[in-house]
């Protein structure tokens, strides 16, 4: 087998020295009725190009569609450079480890540092860590901060236009945690956090965070100040989660706005698509809170001759040292995303960003408009967007398969998981499609 | 070879500074194409909803940022160019094949959320990867969604705790080994559980008597991996695992060290009822400095109500995905995990088949057996029992020249090998966690044992020298003390910062 | 940045011995499945046609033999990791997207023998490709067959030789100045040529009276680069064009250098009958330690009918090969040229466009004018006058100090530089040839121009030290003369070579 | 434009520095007749996306075909291993330039050494050059060799059953070179070179070299002794040619049956098709007529610590010391071609490289008695060949072309360069087909 360099000479003279005749004696010591059942009953191995065929057989069974695909709904379709696939695909970042020997680690550690800076000037915070598993479990953890920083409140607010994924893990993060439940907060006619339900909710037992989508799963941006006042008026922590990294290219940092724990999805900053992960749980937060935030630190300090370095840090917060107490119980995260995003955003940086992010929000409105005027549709929301918006239209299901039948993926129609918007379609804009390829769009969903 | 010792191994290493400290202002690595009319005319977002300026991140030309992170990659050692004995890490050989399949547009470019006829290819994988695990295990049911080890561990224990809520029989404590993983008592914490210790008994193992003793109707579950972290197999497991299932306790089996067990017992005849799957160990794909990873889950028959949903499911034409399941815990990813790990893992056991895991499991015991035999001459080996896929040693023989793990682990750089696990497990002082995994040859272990050993003369003859290393890294001993109590966590303008 | 000067570059550089002193009998990195019935059935090649053996090969695993090439490929210098001022060879960035376009599967796995009809993606790139070429350098017609620069003027000088034969008129000789690059009078031999210099002028031009005096019935042509090799534009190369053009003869111009005009001077408004475009260098497809490269050709109306076959011609609906050109010299390569390059340069003129090709050559020339000036004053300068691309210094200044180019370009390496090409151009005494090209950063420039005059300081102060460098790299000064002696080229076993 | 690092402020201070205005002053000293012509009309730069979106386009006007192209004749496909693209991505590989300083170098020239030696022991010689452009130019070479080692020779000939375009390069190379011509010696009815035709041939004026392929452009398997036994009775050299280096795998090494000279093309070392090139010319010959050898060459010597270290040689050889008295005027070649062959040769290695030629020739024979059985096919040829056979079929190019829109690609058919071989299909069959692919070609050429 290509992979394994022994041969059965090696195996043999190995034991030998060892003392040993067979593989077998090695596990003589498993008791036997185990090692009875355990052979593996699976297909014989393949060679490089029988394994190619088939992964290349199963690919083209899947249709991505790619500019014709006008879904969202937390998974955002951009360009991915070149250079980003070529940096995550060095081997010396690809196999590397957890840097646990950091001098011969610099190389993780330093672009970690990286990332960490460029997350807290995307949030607008002090101190970001180094990776969490996807957006959804980084709010989770969001939520379970709040509550160490708020042991008295019992309760956590969440949007209800969160997306519908990021709020059942929370739910399921937070089960059998304690005392302790989440509460959906609805949104208004206009899609942002309905004030008077906010009020209402804030009114009843203590708040440990409210939490805010930023833009909401709707693409809708709240206005953050306005919550964050309540939040601060009920000693709540105001939680932000943008979905959609790309809209902190444009959008006022949730840190200058009140946010005190930022969350995030950094798939769009150079990870493609890929059914739904690898993503990038981004986590930022005031300094302050540094020693309850949960993943993994960087930080610059100096070898024994004052040559500048990196290392991790503050890891009394985590599990390998502090074990039940830890913070989170995350070990393994998404490092190398956190590297191409790195690399995606040192790429497109702050002209770059900043100029994708108000094209992106620009060709959502234009399409928007070609919408209603070329198929009928009505925005559901007043508020500003990003790059995602919800429309109603009538027989809008009907309609969305219809397209689906001329390879137009018209978004995700909403009723699934709001069943009072089942007229409704989530659509998502980017640089990605062609303005005639936003016709196409249009074309398919006409009555 | 030229030269000999660690000095063979003297070269350059090019310097790089902060992605921050280079560029000049206005430079750009993407063109943005100038907006179309259309794009001009609409109305954009309000003002007072954006932000000024992004003025921190990098103004960099692309090759300017290619040639930074180029840099930088030199200056790790990695699976890939090193021998890295990483103990608890199975850090083997991550087949480059394995990237390429993952690349293919078809897996690469498609929305999580396109319809199911859409994605049969990618649901079939999934499922059939679901099986393979099934088979290697003898779990019954599985789902992939968890990111890492630790997120399946949660996942198990979230199922174990709806499991006894259901019955109407919720339970408070969960037993572990002191040799246990953090993970493993902080997943629990995160279920709400209180962590029992369970002592390691004199041989590494524990003792069954002790978990008896322990084991009431207050526990909920034992945690146990198998091997455990000393690398040895636990061999009263049948035992352990029937004494917590008469008190009606569930049995979660932490599958971090699967690669010691393919072809030589399976989890699922063991008694556990809940084990994970580290796909970025057992399963070859790259650990990428961190992650990502894939940790799915197995269970048998009476947990799989409890997994999480969506559920990869077959219709009688297709694949679909499913959110029926009442009792499911709900989801713990955001869509269904970490998805281009499941092509990679896949593409693995296909490449190996069933033959190639076990002989892969065979060498990795082998290996470590070796690297054990010929190393326990010169280190300490706290615990003598037969081991299988990795080994534990500790530094008490070198305590008389003062010279701890750590000089080791650090000397071991300048002889280009990476160092092993150390300080973990806890239950032995100064431990060095060595697991070589089927994927090195008999040369390169040769050399690190002779590497090893020419460690031990170093530490009689020139101790001060030892506990000066790394002297070839381009960097020497990081201040971590320093790093903790005066943490810089960004990079700050000098203006700001000072 | 940590550390200052070459130290901050000191580091490791892991050890790797030759491919054929690792390994193990029988270790293979394939599997071949085993045969099916139908080919074990079959009759096999005679077994008296067949070797014995092939035991010369390495016997190694798939991970060993990556690990090896990781290794040794970070011993390399290298454009993409290394500011790389190597006069002559243009190394400017090279695109990683081009390296994604050339693996398309459309592109990458084409037979060149599948019929027109299933070609035309790629044979239209080649027309819209030779489209781009002609519109830059003012040519009417071209050939992307030649596989180097070299090949180029070969093609370009068989082209010369037919046209003169056709008119009945051989002619013998070519006019080749001093500086010239050594493929022009190799390329000219190779034609049964023989070759005349022509002297340098003093300002390191060709003095249009030295072509008049040599320019005769008996030569074929001259051949021209320009900007010469010293970076220098000619000045009178439209009058001597005219010159040798009154003689009958016809003008070759080494495009070698080629990043200097664009958008600056066509070679087709000088007065080029024929010239090649070193796709390597100015159209940024990778050197690739020493190749593949490509090297086109372009001609002026009256030589097309002698370019190269087969030819990519438009038919009504699609593209064709065609071979009906009877006055062709014929092929010079098994199929079309490196059409992998092809498409790599194809997709740099499509991401720069005409405006962004005229700016990159404007940088070129004012990152080498920059270098040029701030250098000037360290080290001698023999040619004074303007430069275009690149600028050639001598080491006389450092004699006193017994300091060589040689010891200024190892030193270089101490500080992360590659070197200048050195000693070359032979007109000049201890040539350092640099040319920066328009991808480097001021900053770049200016920490290069700080280690040359860093260098300067240490010939002064300390020239032992300087011509023994360099002292960090894995090697240091190479025996060459040993090896032109004793060349030993290829690995033998101990037995054999002892 | 993202791959220029300089902004307009940079250009300014920088053109300030040196005492300019305009970046048009660095030019003024052309004369300004050239300059005023010189703007390039070509459309404006386009972005990553926007390119890579051409290029894919294009991409996808092609189609390969791949299992079902049975095209050799001088290509052929083969399974590209992973590790060599993961190798050849290498940047510090693929942008270096020709290694000039060694102590930079070390990797390109390493693998260059393990390159020579590889090449040396498949041919069975004791000297190969660092690569030629391709096994034409390869051929073209060793005939410039030959005729420098034999200059009282006025001729060469060349077995007619060499590759058409080989046979072309040749001449291109020769023309007008001198008093030296090639010669064609025709092919016997079993496909071997006709030892009559080759007797009467030498009989002639001194004979520099005969060359024969090897296999031949019919994949036909010379018998080399006997050729040789000529060749040294004529005092001229034997240059074997190797169109298909996987032949090497399986057949006696060249240098142990006579040839002088060997090349060939080593385009089946990993390096794909891509529509014929970069592929890779290899070149080999006897350690004494090294000093007349086209081509870059490495040695291994010694640093002054002793280490081993590997070294550009006998440059006296080549163009950039020796000018027009070079062997060659060979200056870029195909380096990072070798090092894919080097990798490829790596992995095949003793064992892999001869089940794989094995394979090659085993199927080919399936093939051919499927298609004499299947589809009234006969061998042209009688002597035994290695991976590609010439079929006679009634109406040959007629089924050629209807095999075509089944999506077959039957070959090449041999009319256009042998009209004597109107009737027949030259069939390339490699590990890549598969046994129903086989299937597929004798149903589409079924009468
Ligand atoms: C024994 C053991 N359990 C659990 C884990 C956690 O796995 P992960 O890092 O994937 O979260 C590890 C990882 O190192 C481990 O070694
Ligand atoms: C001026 C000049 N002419 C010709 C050439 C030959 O080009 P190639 O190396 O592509 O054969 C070179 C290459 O260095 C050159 O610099």
């Amino acid at each position: 087998m290509r992979y394994l360099p022994h041969t059965d000479a090696d195996v043999q003279s190995m034991l030998r020295s060892i003392g040993h005749e067979a593989l077998g004696d090695l596990v003589a010591h498993v008791p036997a009725d185990l090692r009875r059942r355990a052979a593996i009953e699976l297909e014989a191995g393949r060679s490089e190009p029988e394994v190619l065929e088939r992964l290349t057989a199963l690919a083209s069974e899947n249709r991505p569609l790619e500019k014709t695909c006008f879904a969202g709904a937390g998974a955002y379709p951009h360009h991915v450079p070149a250079a980003v696939d070529t940096v995550i695909s060095r081997s010396e970042f690809a196999t590397a480890y957890t840097p646990y020997q950091p001098e011969v680690s610099q190389g993780t550690l330093q672009a970690i540092f990286e990332f960490q800076t460029m997350v807290t000037a995307l949030f607008g915070l002090e101190v970001a860590n180094a990776s969490m598993y996807d957006g959804a479990s980084a709010t989770a953890e969001a939520v379970l901060m709040a509550r160490r920083l708020r042991p008295k409140a019992g309760r956590v607010l969440l949007a209800a236009s969160l997306p519908p994924a990021y709020r059942q893990v929370v739910r399921t993060y937070l089960e059998g945690i304690g005392d302790f439940v989440a509460e959906d907060v609805s949104f208004g006619p206009d899609g942002r956090v309905d004030s008077a339900a906010l009020d209402r909710a804030l009114a009843g037992a203590p708040v440990a965070a409210i939490v805010v989508g930023y833009p909401s799963y709707f693409g809708v941006i709240e206005d953050l100040r306005a919550v964050g006042e309540r939040a601060r008026g009920a000693d709540a922590l105001l939680v932000t989660v943008t979905p959609e990294g790309m809209a902190l290219g444009l959008l006022r940092e949730p840190g200058a706005v009140g946010a005190d724990i930022a969350v995030g999805e950094g798939q769009s900053f150079g990870l493609g698509l890929s059914f739904g992960g690898p993503y990038l749980g981004l986590f930022a937060t005031r300094e302050r809170f540094v020693r309850s935030m949960p993943g993994r630190l960087v930080s610059e300090t100096i070898d024994d001759r004052g040559r500048r370095g990196f290392v991790l840090t503050l890891a009394t917060r985590e599990q390998h040292i502090r074990r039940e107490r830890a913070t989170s119980n995350i070990c393994t995260n998404q490092g190398l995303c956190a590297l191409a995003a790195t690399v995606y955003l040192a790429l497109a940086g702050r002209t770059g960003l900043r100029a994708l992010a108000d094209r992106n929000a620009r060709r959502a409105r234009h399409a928007l408009r070609r919408l209603c005027d070329g198929a009928g549709a009505q925005p559901v929301f007043a508020a500003p967007f990003f790059n995602e918006f919800a429309i109603r239209l009538p027989a809008a299901r009907r309609r969305w398969e219809r397209a689906l039948a001329v390879d137009v993926i018209a978004g995700v129609p909403l009723g699934d998981a709001y069943p009072e918007l089942e007229d409704a379609l989530l659509l998502c804009v980017t640089e990605v499609h062609a303005l005639s390829d936003i016709e196409r769009l249009v074309e398919a969903l006409r009555p | 070879m030229s030269g000999v010792g660690p000095e063979r191994n003297r070269g350059i290493s090019l310097a790089e500074p902060l992605l921050f400290e280079r560029g000049s202002a206005g430079r750009v690595g993407i063109d943005v194409p100038p907006l179309d009319r259309v794009e001009r005319e609409v109305e954009p977002v309000p003002a007072e909803l954006c932000r000024d300026d992004l003025e921190s991140l990098p103004e960099l030309s692309e090759p300017e940022v290619l040639r930074h992170f180029l840099r930088l990659s030199q200056w790790n050692f990695s699976a890939a160019t090193n021998f890295y004995p990483l103990g608890s890490c199975t850090m083997k050989y991550n087949p480059v094949l394995d990237e390429q399949v993952a690349r293919l547009p078809g897996f690469a470019r498609l929305h999580p959320a396109v319809p199911d006829a859409f994605a049969q290819g990618a649901l079939g994988l999934m499922a059939e990867l679901e099986r393979m695990l099934a088979e290697v295990s003898g779990m019954d049911a599985i789902s992939l969604q968890p990111a890492a080890g630790a997120q399946g561990e949660l996942t198990g224990m979230k199922m174990i705790r709806a499991y006894h809520a259901e019955r109407g029989d919720p339970r408070r404590t969960v037993l572990i080994p002191e040799s246990a993983h953090g993970t493993n008592p902080a997943s629990s914490a995160l279920c709400g559980y209180q962590v029992v210790p369970v002592p390691s008994g004199r041989e590494g193992m524990i003792d069954p008597a002790a978990v008896a003793k322990l084991a009431d109707e207050r526990v909920a579950a034992i945690m146990i991996t198998n091997p455990n972290t000393l690398g040895l197999f636990e061999k009263d497991i049948v035992r352990i695992t029937e004494i917590v299932h008469a008190k009606g306790a569930q049995v979660y089996l932490d599958g971090a060290n699967l690669n010691a067990l393919l072809g030589v017992a399976k989890p699922g005849h063991m008694g556990a009822d809940v084990l994970q799957f580290n796909l970025h160990k057992t399963f070859s794909t790259p650990h990428g400095g961190g992650g990502p990873g894939a940790g799915p889950v197995g269970v048998r028959q009476h947990l799989a109500d409890y997994l999480p949903t969506p559920r990869v499911v077959r219709t009688e034409h297709a694949w679909t995905r499913s959110d029926a399941a009442p009792k499911s815990i709900g989801r713990v990813h955001g869509f269904f995990g970490n998805f281009g790990m499941l092509v990679r893992a896949y593409a693995y056991i296909l490449a190996l088949g069933g033959d190639g895991l076990e002989r892969a499991t065979a060498l990795a015991i082998l290996n470590a057996n070796y690297l054990r035999h010929h190393l326990e001459d010169a280190f300490e080996l706290p615990y003598r029992e037969p081991c299988l896929h990795e080994c534990v040693f500790s530094d008490r023989r070198l305590e008389p020249f003062g010279v701890r793990t750590l000089d080791v682990a650090k000397r071991l750089l300048d002889y280009g090998f990476y160092a092993p696990t150390i300080y973990f497990p806890l239950v032995v002082s100064g431990a060095m966690m060595i697991e070589p995994t089927e994927s090195e040859s008999r040369e390169t272990l040769d050399e690190f044992i002779a590497a090893m050993h020419t460690i031990v003369a170093e530490a009689r003859e020139d101790a001060e020298r030892l506990k000066a290393a790394p002297h070839l890294t381009r960097v020497s001993r990081l201040d971590e003390v320093r790093a903790a109590r005066h943490p810089v966590l960004r990079w700050r303008p000098r203006s700001e910062s000072a």
